[in-house]
This record gives structure tokens, sequence and C-alpha cells, in this order.
């Protein structure tokens, strides 16, 4: 009785025993299914290993640079002058021409940022917020070359005739593009953040008599605030990173200045004109390359950390 | 005893209300200034380049004379260093997120890789640059050539890779891995049979952004070293190679020596944005036609 | 100028098709005429592939005297004594080409009406740390009591060296100078800077006359405009002028035929070229003396 | 008196009930034909209601018949969502607060809310009961000082919280939180509260504090309290209002409806036929 | 014959039961002591059950009381739940599929599983039904077609598909899907079918005729069916066991379940005293 359904199948075709005689003749899928996690494995790990490799990279060349140059000298040097026979490497310039293009750029991504935020999360309806973000979004994905065209061709010269002393390469223009091409990415962190606060925070506000404003800077700003400031400090790390830009617009005067009118030189358009120039290996000016690109990576790193550190470890517990 | 007046209250309404008022339009302008920015650059590259889009521009090689220069060397230079980049990026990242998302097991060493690739994300190009500059034009003696510059370009963008098929794969129901399982298969078989193809859209959508990052980048192959007059067309992965960002970033710097290469930059970004605006148009396309398959 | 080398080319080895690569890097005064040359060799011979960058002449001899450096190294100045030792120690044997004259030009902003005509001396005082002039009116009293902002192409350019080492013969140059990479950056900075004086190749003037005033130089007879009359091997100009070279690395030479081939094609053009880029043309003996030296390589 | 001549309008069935309340006390809320859509749906029906004073006006109903949407009318919080549409009058101390003209700020000042879920704000103790009298204007520390303490004691919860005001008030538990966020209403003495299921996350100890809060703030306060909990709604209501598919099906003097209902349906929901 | 000197080894309270149960039919599931937790959850205590070939077995019990659990046990595909830890033995046509190395594709292969929600590929009908055979290595064309055509016959939905096989399975109301999983079991001629709850998502015509399906179905294999239905389990089993709290309270023929079960728990469970 029990045989009948191996009966039926004599019949006609006994996929069963098909698939007994397949499996026989099939160790090889056995070795594939063992494989195929150490492939990937290995895969996953060039991830790890580009981490590890950009970081080794920059140690070793670093070092070197450091047998040139004492440590001490590098970050305290207030003049860089890289060519020529007597070459001199003070980092200061190029922190300066940074930290100033990134504290530019952040006051107007932040304040602007912030308050796009607000609009989409708290003012707008349904419907503008949905018409409005996509075209925040294209905002975002305009390559910094544009921004770079842009701030070269438009702003320095609009900036240029309301404010006299702008020299035709200055820190100031190439740090308000940056600040704009950063706007969408602090607008939409912020948005998300201030977007997850629970509408009954809102409602329990609004019940006390409270007005929007009321409602927003006391209660969902506040509550929404790790998130809000994990999205400035991604804005800050986006700014030191950027090149193109400040390549551009900004000259490359390696002065040690605090005046945003002036021609200022950033680390990352420090790397893009020494490589654009001159790089012959085992030059100091070469190992420079690395000691800036290391001090950049450290920087961003720190920023990039302390975003992640600030959204996880103050994460809302409404 | 009382304390809140309501009388009080009633008369300083109406200036709270006004502050309000303002701020709504304060932030509303604030959002304008960003969609205003946006379209004064638009109409300014488009004022500047229009003009000088024709076929001539699109199908001519590089030249020092503004009237008879071309794109197309960057054009296919571009095509090239996608080519590259695009199965690169697709075998590493959707090898990194499915080992991630189906075969790490959720400890140390997944959580190590996680953050690593967070982090890659934040590290700016540049360095990346400095990296390829390093390890593939010089140590691996590739030179300038497409292959070096496509590499770094790949690892630059391998963290959209991963997240965006980390995040497809995980939406891919358990059901349908359980309805494989089920039938006998093997881990693989199902991750190979029914997780990638219902994962697919989701991936690609991934690798199309990334693409359009990698489009928009300059400063890794401007590292790496791309001449400045380069004016054959690349004929495969190790020929020198120019892209169009790195063209409009030339021809913009050189704007100051022959005022027609600012339209020549112009024209070229025009090229640029409709490119990268066709690739987002077809990953939201797909992301909205895939998106409620289950 | 295309056809011209029709009838130059009487070596009659011309129709002859070549591929692969030229390597091109130096100077960026030169870069204009080579880009040009390059791109009517191209014309001819499609299947090579020419590239000219132009990091500058000391930038580009690092790149030069190297394994597997370029080609070609073009050159404001002459290759120094520490290159050449470099090359022998490598076993690169370089053939210099000197392609065309060029007159260091001084350019003052359109706005700058005061300082159109200065003497050799003023210039050298401008430029001079020592001679303390940091204010129009320290040139000459009747001048703007407006400081003066100096430019000049930083330490990878052969310019630089020429200025420092022929003209200012080698004093230290003022502490504010502005240098940089790029010559379009130079020329985009002095367009816009009322007080600006700068220096550069004739050609980066010639091609932007609409921007930029070139300062006429009293040499010692008289104000004389830098023009390509003036700034001959024996012209008015002499003092400022001085030859640009390509230098040849003769070992890719032997290896590369497309890369003699573009040498000589380079010589055989280098008249016609240099007239359309701003440069003075050689004469008829240099070109020969370079030919013969060419054609001795094959 | 004035409550004679307003009796003429009423002219539902449950005018004669109105009437009644009326002779004693104040009306605080009289709505008049109130209809309300979220878009097509028709949530509520011709309410026809008048509140008094100083009492405890229990809703009750079975779920989705309009309850939280009538009381969020009474302070206009229905409005936040896009798509409600009102027609009628609610007359709150005689001004129709649905006039375009009424600043919602003013009435909401005017009549607190307590939610159905505790949604004290993530700040400190003291700072949740000092927000409504802060963006009133309210800067005084001493005067702040002295609301917290008396807006916590009004609610039960001084002694409580008195030694950690300056904590998370996200560390209290359910119902301390619930009480919280009633002492946050009673900061800006408001004149209504509107409870809106108050009880109905809350372990049954803290419920019973928050029921005996109730009766003793009515002496102050005009309560009106939503409750899917008859049995609450019989200890601590003295009218209560049973809705039903967004109608007024009968509103009374509590003790009658759960005695001697008039209504079939009434009867029917108190029993548990349904609902 | 084996099946005496296998008695011995029987020694709870279903023994009885197992032993009249197997007089006519070979056994092929066999759990012995099996014993299973969910981290610190213990989910299934000491179960004693033998399943017999050609049968419907109906597996019964108030939700949360262990059934998926088990029926996911019997080809171990509650291994995917990482947390999961196993005591006992399973034996399957007389060898321990818990045994480390029994092969689980293999278990699988033989023994087919549907689910409470159907769950087909986003793919066509046929590459549904082509997937089992594909995977296990059966790549000739003509073979494939006539799987797929006798595994939709066997499920009784081949004439409904016929004129759309290439047609995405999606497009399929729910029954018809329930049934296409059906099919796609079918394709691999396994030797089980596991049914978890395979009507609960479905109409009651679709149900119908999933349970005629089940009834020819146990001619050719043997069906093992969780369902939360008692009617269910009366109409189609031949043995139901009812589980409680992780354990068998009792396994009988289903008549006799139904009719004079000789627990307590079950008669209360049976006449809607609980669950
Ligand atoms: N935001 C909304 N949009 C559309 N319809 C809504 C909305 N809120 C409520 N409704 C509908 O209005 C009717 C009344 O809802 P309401 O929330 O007032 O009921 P309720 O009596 O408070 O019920 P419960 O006891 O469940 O809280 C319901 O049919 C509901 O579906
Ligand atoms: N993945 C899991 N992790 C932890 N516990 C689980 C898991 N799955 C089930 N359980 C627990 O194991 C017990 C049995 O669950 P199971 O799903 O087998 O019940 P069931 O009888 O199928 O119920 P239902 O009729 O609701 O489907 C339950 O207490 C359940 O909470
Ligand atoms: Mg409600
Ligand atoms: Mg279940
Ligand atoms: O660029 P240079 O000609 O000055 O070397």
């Amino acid at each position: 009785m029990a045989k009948s359904a191996v009966q039926h199948d004599n019949k006609k075709l006994n996929v069963r025993e098909i698939i007994q005689q397949k499996k026989k003749s099939r160790s090889v899928n056995n070795y594939t299914e063992k494989l195929i996690p150490k492939i990937l494995f290995g895969i996953a790990a060039i991830s790890v290993f580009t981490t590890i490799g950009i970081v080794l990279t920059l140690i070793t060349e670093t070092i070197a640079f450091f047998k040139d140059v004492p440590f001490i000298d590098f970050f305290t040097g207030t003049e860089l002058k890289p060519l020529g026979e007597n070459a001199v490497f003070g980092v200061l310039p190029l922190l300066t021409g940074t930290i100033i293009s990134t504290l530019i750029a952040m006051l107007v991504a932040i304040p602007v940022g912030l308050m796009t935020a607000i609009f989409l999360s708290e003012y707008a309806s349904e419907k503008t917020r949905k018409a409005l973000k996509p075209l925040l979004e294209i905002l975002a994905g305009i390559p910094t070359i544009v921004y770079g065209f842009f701030a070269f061709t438009f702003v320095t010269p609009l900036l240029r005739s309301f404010i006299p002393g702008l020299e035709p390469t200055n820190i100031l223009s190439p740090g308000i593009v940056m600040g704009i091409m950063i706007i969408p990415m602090v607008a939409s962190l912020s948005e998300d953040a201030m977007s997850s606060v629970p509408n009954a925070m809102r409602e329990g506000a609004l019940a006390l008599g409270a007005t929007k404003l009321e409602v927003t800077w006391k209660v969902v700003v506040p509550a929404a605030i790790s998130g809000i400031i994990a999205s400035f400090v991604l804005g800050i790390s986006r700014a030191i990173g950027e090149t193109m830009i400040v390549t551009i617009a900004s000259g490359s005067s390696k002065n040690f200045t605090f005046d945003v009118t002036q021609s200022m030189q950033t680390m990352t358009a420090y790397i893009v004109e020494v490589t654009g120039g001159e790089a012959a290996a085992g030059t100091t000016l070469y190992y420079s390359l690395y000691a800036v690109a290391m001090t950049l990576f450290v920087f961003t790193l720190i920023m990039n950390l302390l975003a992640q550190y600030i959204s996880r470890k103050f994460r809302e517990e409404y | 005893m009382k304390y809140v007046d309501s009388e009080q209250v009633h008369k300083k309404m109406g200036s709270r209300l006004l502050a309000n008022n303002l701020a709504k339009t304060l932030f509303f302008m604030a959002t304008l200034f960003g969609l205003v920015v946006l379209i004064v650059l638009i109409y300014r590259v488009l004022a500047d380049g229009l003009g000088w889009i024709n076929m001539d521009f699109l199908m001519n090689r590089l030249s020092t004379d503004p009237e008879r220069a071309g794109i197309w060397g960057a054009i296919t230079g571009t095509l090239w260093l996608m080519l590259v980049v695009a199965p690169v990026t697709m075998i590493l990242g959707v090898g990194t997120a499915i080992y991630l998302e189906e075969y790490a097991a959720k400890g140390r060493i997944s959580s190590f890789i996680k953050t690593n690739i967070s982090n890659l994300a934040g590290v700016p190009s540049v360095v990346f640059g400095i990296l390829g500059l390093t390890v593939f034009a010089r140590a691996l003696d590739l030179g300038s050539v497409v292959l070096a510059g496509g590499l770094t370009m790949a690892l630059l963008v391998l963290p959209v890779v991963v997240v965006a098929s980390q995040e497809a794969i995980r939406a891919v129901p358990q059901f349908l891995r359980e309805a494989s399982y089920g039938m006998g298969a093997t881990k693989w078989q199902t991750i190979k049979n029914v997780v990638l193809p219902a994962a697919l859209p989701g991936i690609l959508t991934g690798v199309i952004l990334a693409l359009s990052r990698a489009i928009g980048e300059t400063a890794p192959l401007v590292v790496i070293g791309i001449p400045a007059l380069l004016i054959p067309v690349p004929d495969g992965i190790f020929d020198k190679f120019t892209i169009l960002p790195v063209q409009i970033y030339y021809w913009t710097i050189d704007s100051a020596l022959v005022a027609e290469y600012a339209n020549l930059a112009a024209a070229t970004i025009v090229i640029l944005l409709i490119v990268l605006f066709a690739m987002n148009s077809i990953a939201i396309l797909i992301r909205n036609k895939f998106q409620k398959r289950f | 100028g295309g056809d011209t080398n029709e009838g130059a080319s009487g070596n009659g080895e011309k129709s002859e098709e070549l591929e692969g690569s030229v390597v091109i890097d130096g100077s960026g005064t030169v870069y204009p005429f080579m880009a040009r040359m390059a791109e009517n060799y191209m014309g001819e011979q499609e299947n090579v592939s020419v590239e000219v960058s132009r990091s500058g002449t000391s930038a580009g001899f690092k790149k030069f005297l190297a394994e597997d450096g370029t080609d070609f190294n073009d050159a404001s100045r002459q290759i120094k004594d520490e290159e050449k030792a470099s090359a022998e120690d490598l076993g690169i044997d370089v053939q210099e080409m000197k392609v065309a004259l060029d007159g260091i030009t001084i350019v003052i902003n359109k706005e700058n009406d005061w300082a159109t005509e200065l003497t050799q001396q003023e210039v050298v005082d401008i430029f001079l740390a020592s001679a303390g002039k940091k204010k129009w009116s320290d040139v000459r009293p009747e001048f703007p009591d407006e400081e003066i902002q100096t430019y000049g192409p930083n330490e990878n350019h052969g310019t630089y060296e020429f200025m420092f080492e022929n003209i200012l013969e080698e004093q230290d140059l003022p502490e504010n100078i502005n240098l940089q990479q790029d010559y379009s950056t130079l020329v985009d900075l002095v367009s816009k800077d009322k007080n600006a004086i700068g220096f550069f190749g004739y050609g980066y003037y010639d091609s932007n006359k609409d921007k930029l005033t070139a300062v006429k130089v009293d040499f010692g007879s008289g104000p004389v405009e830098p023009s390509l009359d003036t700034i001959k091997e024996d012209g008015d100009y002499a003092p400022f002028t001085r030859p640009v070279f390509t230098y040849l690395n003769t070992n890719m030479a032997k290896e590369k035929p497309q890369v003699l081939d573009y040498a000589i094609y380079t010589m055989e053009n280098a008249q016609d070229v240099a007239a359309e880029t701003g440069f003075a043309p050689l004469s008829d003996e240099d070109i020969q003396a370079s030919l013969d030296a060419l054609n001795g390589l094959k | 008196m004035p409550v004679v001549t307003e009796k003429a309008n009423l002219n539902t069935k449950t005018a004669n009930l109105n009437q009644k309340a009326k002779e004693n006390k104040k009306v605080v809320y009289h709505t008049k034909d109130l209809n309300l859509w979220y878009g097509e749906g028709h949530a509520l029906k011709n309410i026809n209601l008048a509140i008094n004073e100083n009492e405890v006006t229990a809703i009750i109903g079975p779920s989705g018949c309009g309850k939280s949407t009538y009381i969020k009318t009474l302070n206009r919080m229905v409005e936040l969502v896009p798509s409600v549409k009102i027609s009628g009058e609610i007359l709150y101390r005689e001004r129709n607060i649905l006039d375009k003209s009424f600043k919602v700020e003013d009435l909401r000042t005017s009549v607190g809310m307590v939610f159905q879920k505790p949604n004290p704000f993530p700040k400190s103790i003291y700072e949740n009961v000092a927000y409504g009298p802060k963006i009133h204007g309210i800067r005084d520390k001493k005067i702040l000082d002295e609301i917290v303490e008396k807006s916590l004691r009004g609610a039960a919860i001084w002694d409580e919280v008195k030694d950690r005001l300056n904590q998370n008030a996200y560390g209290l538990s359910g119902g301390q939180q619930q009480r919280l966020c009633i002492a946050r209403c009673l900061a800006i003495e408001p004149d209504v509260i509107l409870m809106d299921e108050p009880t109905s996350a809350l372990d049954p100890i803290s419920t019973l504090k928050v029921e005996e809060l109730v009766q003793e703030l009515k002496e102050e306060f005009s309560i009106i309290i939503v409750t899917h909990n008859m049995q609450q709604a019989a200890r601590i209501s003295d009218k209560t209002a049973f809705f039903l598919n967004g109608e007024v099906i009968e509103f009374a003097e509590t003790d009658k409806i759960f005695s001697t209902p008039s209504d079939k349906r009434t009867e029917d929901y108190i029993t548990g036929r349904f609902g």
C-alpha cells in the first residue's frame, strides 16, 4: 500500500529518483556552499582593507614627512612655502583656511538648513513638503565642480560688486557656496529628527495655548536636538572635506590670515595643487601631501565618529 | 490667588501670534533660498552654455580652439570609467551586503565592518584620490589610466552600494526565504534564486545612485593626474582619459585665458546635469515600479 | 597651418602611419605653443596620442628625469647643471630643442593708468624685497599712495626662476608676492586687482590684451612695448627676452618612433605655431640645427 | 436670568435634560447643531449639548463613536487634521469658538487638556509644569516656583516628586506621568479641563488616584472626561452623555443614565449588549 | 516486523494510541522526548509522537501552544531562529534528523512544507513550480514541463492556470496562490507534506478546495497539518494531536478525540471552553 506513490511514479517519471541521482553527482554543490561565504567574507574585508589601506598609506608617508619636518614645526608653523629651495612647512595657514571656510559654510548652512527643516516639518502641508523635498534633493545631487564654477563665475563677481575690498579669489565666496551645498543635508537630516518627535508632544504643548513657534522652539527642537546636532556635525565634516569649490574659487595663497576677503588655501585645495603640479616621489613636498591628508582624515574621522556618537548616545527616549 | 491673568495672556497673544507668523515667513524664505539658488545656478549655466551645445560640441575631440573643441573624449572617458566602477562596486558592494545580511553572525566582526563602511562614507574624496595615486597609479604602476581612476572611484562610492543593497536584502520577506529552504534549497541557492532577484530593484537603485555620485566627482581624478590637454579618445581601460567634471574644471580655471572656455564649461555642465538627472529619474522609476511587490 | 608642413616634410617619411603615445609636461609658458602643436600633429597622425600637461618647468623636469618619465619636457629656461647631472645618473640622453623666443612681460591692471611705463630698475625694485617699494608712491612720488600687489608664477616654474635669477639677480622677492601655479589664475588676479603688477610670458599677455596692460619697459633708451617684433634676440626688449625649449629624452625617441616623429614635426612647424601662440619665431638656422640633431637620432 | 431665555433655542430631544441641568449652575460650553466631517466621513452629527460649570461631565460610547473628536473640537485641536470640516456653533462662555476671529491659543489657554497616553515633554519635571506659564509670559522665578508647587500639589503628585524636580519626566511611572500632565495643565489655571480617556493607559492604583483627583478638581474647574469605562463614568461624573455613531443618544444625570436610561440603545450599551 | 520491537521503547501515555495507530501502517515520523527552547522559553516539552504514512495527522491547540514550532522542527526550519536549542530525537524513516550528520537540505527535499500565508516567489507560475526541481539539478526542459503540469494537476489548479503559466504568481488569488504553493511542494515529490494552517488566510471556497486536495494527496503522501479550526481537523484528518503549553495532551484517532476525549482539557478545548 505504501508503495503506491512509487508505483505511480514508475509509470511516467520519478522525480524523487532523479533528484537522488543528481544529488550524488553534486559534491561540487557542497563545495560552493562552503566556498561562497568565504568569498563573500573576503569581499567584505576589502572595505575594511580600504580603510586600513588609507590609514596605513597615510601613516607611513606621514612618518617619512616628520623625519624631514619636526612635528611641532608642522603644527605650529604659520608659514607654508612648499616649493623652492628653502621650503617651509607650517600647516597653520591650511588649517585656518579650512576652519574659516567651514565656519562660513556652517554660518550659511546651519540657520538656513535648520529653518528649512522647521518649515518642512512643522509648518508645511503634506503637499508642499512632498513638492519641496525633491527639489532640495536636486540641490544635494549637483556635483561640487558645478558649485565651484558657480562660485567662481557668479558669486564672487556678485559679492565683489558690493564688498569693495574683496579679492578676486577669496575664502568668503566658496565658503558661502559650500554652505549652500550643505543646506539640503542639514535640512533633510534635521527634518528627519524633528519628524520623529511624536505628535503627542506637539499636542501637549498646543493644548496649553502655545503658538506653533513656541511648540517648535521649546518642545520639538529640544526633543530632536541630538539628531539636529548630528546633522550639523556631518555638515561640518562635509565642509572640511570639500575640495573643488575652494580649489577653484579660493586661489592658492598660503597666507596665515583671518581676513575672509583674502585668498586662503584649505587642506584639500593644497592636495590638489601639489598633486597637479609636482609630486615627485621621495621629496619632502611629496610627503607633505600625506601629512596634510592625514590631518584632514583625522579631522573628518573625528567629526563622523562624533556624529555617530551623538545620535547613538542621545537618542531621544520618548 | 490667580497667577495667570487671562486678560494679560489675551493681550500678549497678538504679539505672540505675530512672532509666529513672522517666523513662519522667515522659515519659508529660508526654504525658498535653496530653491532660488538652484534656479539661479541652473539659469546661469543654461544662459552661458546652452548656445554652445550642438552635435559638433558633443562629437568633437578636445581642442585649444573653443570653436572646434568638443567633449567626445570626456564623454567616452566617463563611459569607460563607469564600465570599471559599475562592475567593481556591484561585486564589492553587493558581496559585502550579502555577507553582512545573510552570513555574518551579528557580532564583533560584522559591526566592525559596518562601522568601517560608515566611516568610509565620510572620508573626503580627495583622500581617496591620494589612495588611488599611491596604490593604483604608482604602487601597481597603472599610471593615471581609466582602470586606476575607476578602482579609486569604485572604493569611493562603495558605501552607497553597500548600504542600499543591505536595505534591499533586508526588505526581502523572510517567508520567501522559508519557502525556498522548505524545498530543500541550500543557503546559497536561496540567496541566488530568491533573495537577490527580489532585492534587485533596490540594489540597482543603489548602484545607479552610486554611479551618479561617481560621475560628478572631480577631486580624486585630478589628484590621480589627468593631463590638461588630452585630445585622444580612450579606447580601453588602460588608456589615459578625462571625464566631464575634470574637463569642466580645466575649462573653468582656463576661462581667465580664453573667455569662451567659461561657455564650454557651462555647456559641459548642462550635459553633466542632464546625465545626472536622467540617472536619478531612472533610479526613481525603478524604485516606484518595484516598490510594492510583496 | 596644417598645410605648411607638406613642404617641410621633405624627408619623405611623413606618410608613415604611426601609433602610440607622446607624453609632454613642463613649462606653463610653452603650454599654449605645445598644445597647439600637439593638436595639429594629431590632425595628421590620428592614432598617436599626444598629451600635454603644464606643471611648470622645474616640476616638469622632476617628472622628465625619472624612470618611465615623460618624453618631452617643455622649459622656459635652460636645463640646469643639477638636472643634467641627474639625467646622466639615470642614463637619460637629453636633446635640447629651442623652439621659440619669449619676453617676460610685466602686466598691470587695465585701470592702472600711471605705471604704464617703468624703467628696468623700477621693475626690479618693485619685485625686490630689499628695495622696499611697498606702495606705488614709493616707486614714484606722483604715483598713488596705495599698496602694490605683486603677482607671479610659483617656484615650479621656469619663469619664476628666470625672473629671480636673471632679472633680480638672486635677491629675495618681497614677502607678500602672490605666487600661483596656474597662469590662468595669474591673469585673472591681475585683471581684477587695480594695484596688481605681475609677470609672465608674452603669450599670456598676448591672448588677454583686453584684460591686461603690458608695462613698457625703459632699458635705457626709451620705453619699449613687448611685442613679437621687440622680443627678438637682438630686439629692443632683449634684456627681458629668453628662448624657450623643449627637452627630448632621446632614449624614448629611439624606442618610440612617434616620439622622434613628433620632435621633428615640432621643429618643422615651430615658426608657424610660435607666431600663432604669441612667441617670436626662431631663425631658420636655429631650426635647422635642431633638425639636424634630431635626424641624427634615426 | 439668561438661562431662561436661552432655553427657547434648544430643539433637540436633549433639551429637557439640559434644562434641568442648568437649574443651579452656569453653562460653560454650549454646543449647538455641531456637525463635523473628516473628508467624507461624517464623524459628528447634530450635536447639541450644554455643559455645566464645576461639574464632571462624562462622555461614553463605543469605539469610533466620536468621543475623542467631540472633545478635541472643544479646544479646536481637531483642526490639526487637515481634512476636517465643521458646521454649527460651540459657545464657550457665550462666545462662539468656531468663529474665525476667535484665537485658538486664547481658547486653549483657558481650556486645558489631558490626553489618553501621558505625553510629558522630554524635560525636567519642573520644566514640564513651568512650560505653560513661561510661554504665557511669566518669567519671575519665584512666581514660577510657586506655580509649580501649587500645580503639582493640585495634581496630588507633589510629595512623590518634590525631591527630584530637576529630573527628567521620563523617569516617572505611567501614572505619575499622567498626574504630571494634569499638573502641567493646572499650571495655566484653566477654566475647563478636557480629559480623553486619561486612565486607559494606567494601572488600577494609578487610575484610582486620578479618579480621586478629578473629584477634587471639580471644586475649582469644569471637567469633561471621555471614558470607555462605564464604572468610571458612574463613579466620578455628575452628568453623562452617551454617543453612538457620531450622535448624542442620551444626556442626563449620571445616576439616571445608569439606573433608568430612557433610550433602548443606551440601556443595551450599559448592560454590555454591544460596544 | 520491526514495528513490534519498536513498541518497547515507547513509555509515555500516548504509547497505547501510537501502538494502535501502527497496526496497519508504517511510522514515518517518530518523535522521542523532544524538548525545544527559544532562548529561555521552553516551547516544546517532552513530545512523543509517532506519525503514520499515508495518513493526515492534524495538530490542534490554542495559540502559542507550540504547534508551529513542532511542525517546523520536523523539517528543522525552526533552526532559522538563532536562539533555538533542541534535545531528544526525531526519527524520520528511522534516521534521527537531529543528528549533526543529517543534511537538512536532504530532509527538506523529502519533506515538503506549505505555510500559513501563501508565499509564492515573485516569479512566473511556471518558475514557481519548476524552482524545486531546478535547484535539485533538473535542467531538461521537457522533464520540467512534465513535472510542472503534473504538480499543478496534483494541486488541482492546472485548469485555472494552464493558459498563463508565464504570468507572475502574484496575479493569482490567495486561494490559487496557496494551491500553487502546494504544487510547488509536490514538484519535488516529497514523502511527507507539512502544512501550517494552510487555509487560515483563505476564503471558505478556497479552503474547501484545499481541504479536498489534502484528502486526495494522502493517497500518495503523508500529511501533517496544523489547524486552529477544529471542524477542519475533524473533517480531514485521520489522527489528531492536541497540544497545550508545549505538551501533547492527547493523541488519538480523530473520531475518538472529537467524540470521547480522554483528557478533561481536550474536552474543554474542543467544546470551546478555552483557547
Ligand atoms: N484623523 C482622522 N481622519 C479621518 N477619520 C478619522 C480621524 N480621526 C477619527 N476619525 C474617524 O472618526 C470617527 C470618530 O473617531 P473618534 O476618534 O472620535 O472615536 P472615539 O469615540 O474616540 O473612539 P475610541 O474609543 O476608539 O477612541 C471614527 O469613525 C474614526 O474612524
Ligand atoms: N522566534 C521565536 N523566538 C522566541 N519565542 C518564540 C519564537 N517563535 C515562537 N516563540 C514562542 O514559542 C511558543 C510557541 O509558539 P508557536 O509559534 O509554535 O505557537 P503556535 O501554536 O503555532 O501558535 P499560533 O496558533 O498562534 O500560530 C510561543 O510561546 C511563542 O511565543
Ligand atoms: Mg478616542
Ligand atoms: Mg503557528
Ligand atoms: O611654467 P613655466 O614656463 O614658468 O615653467
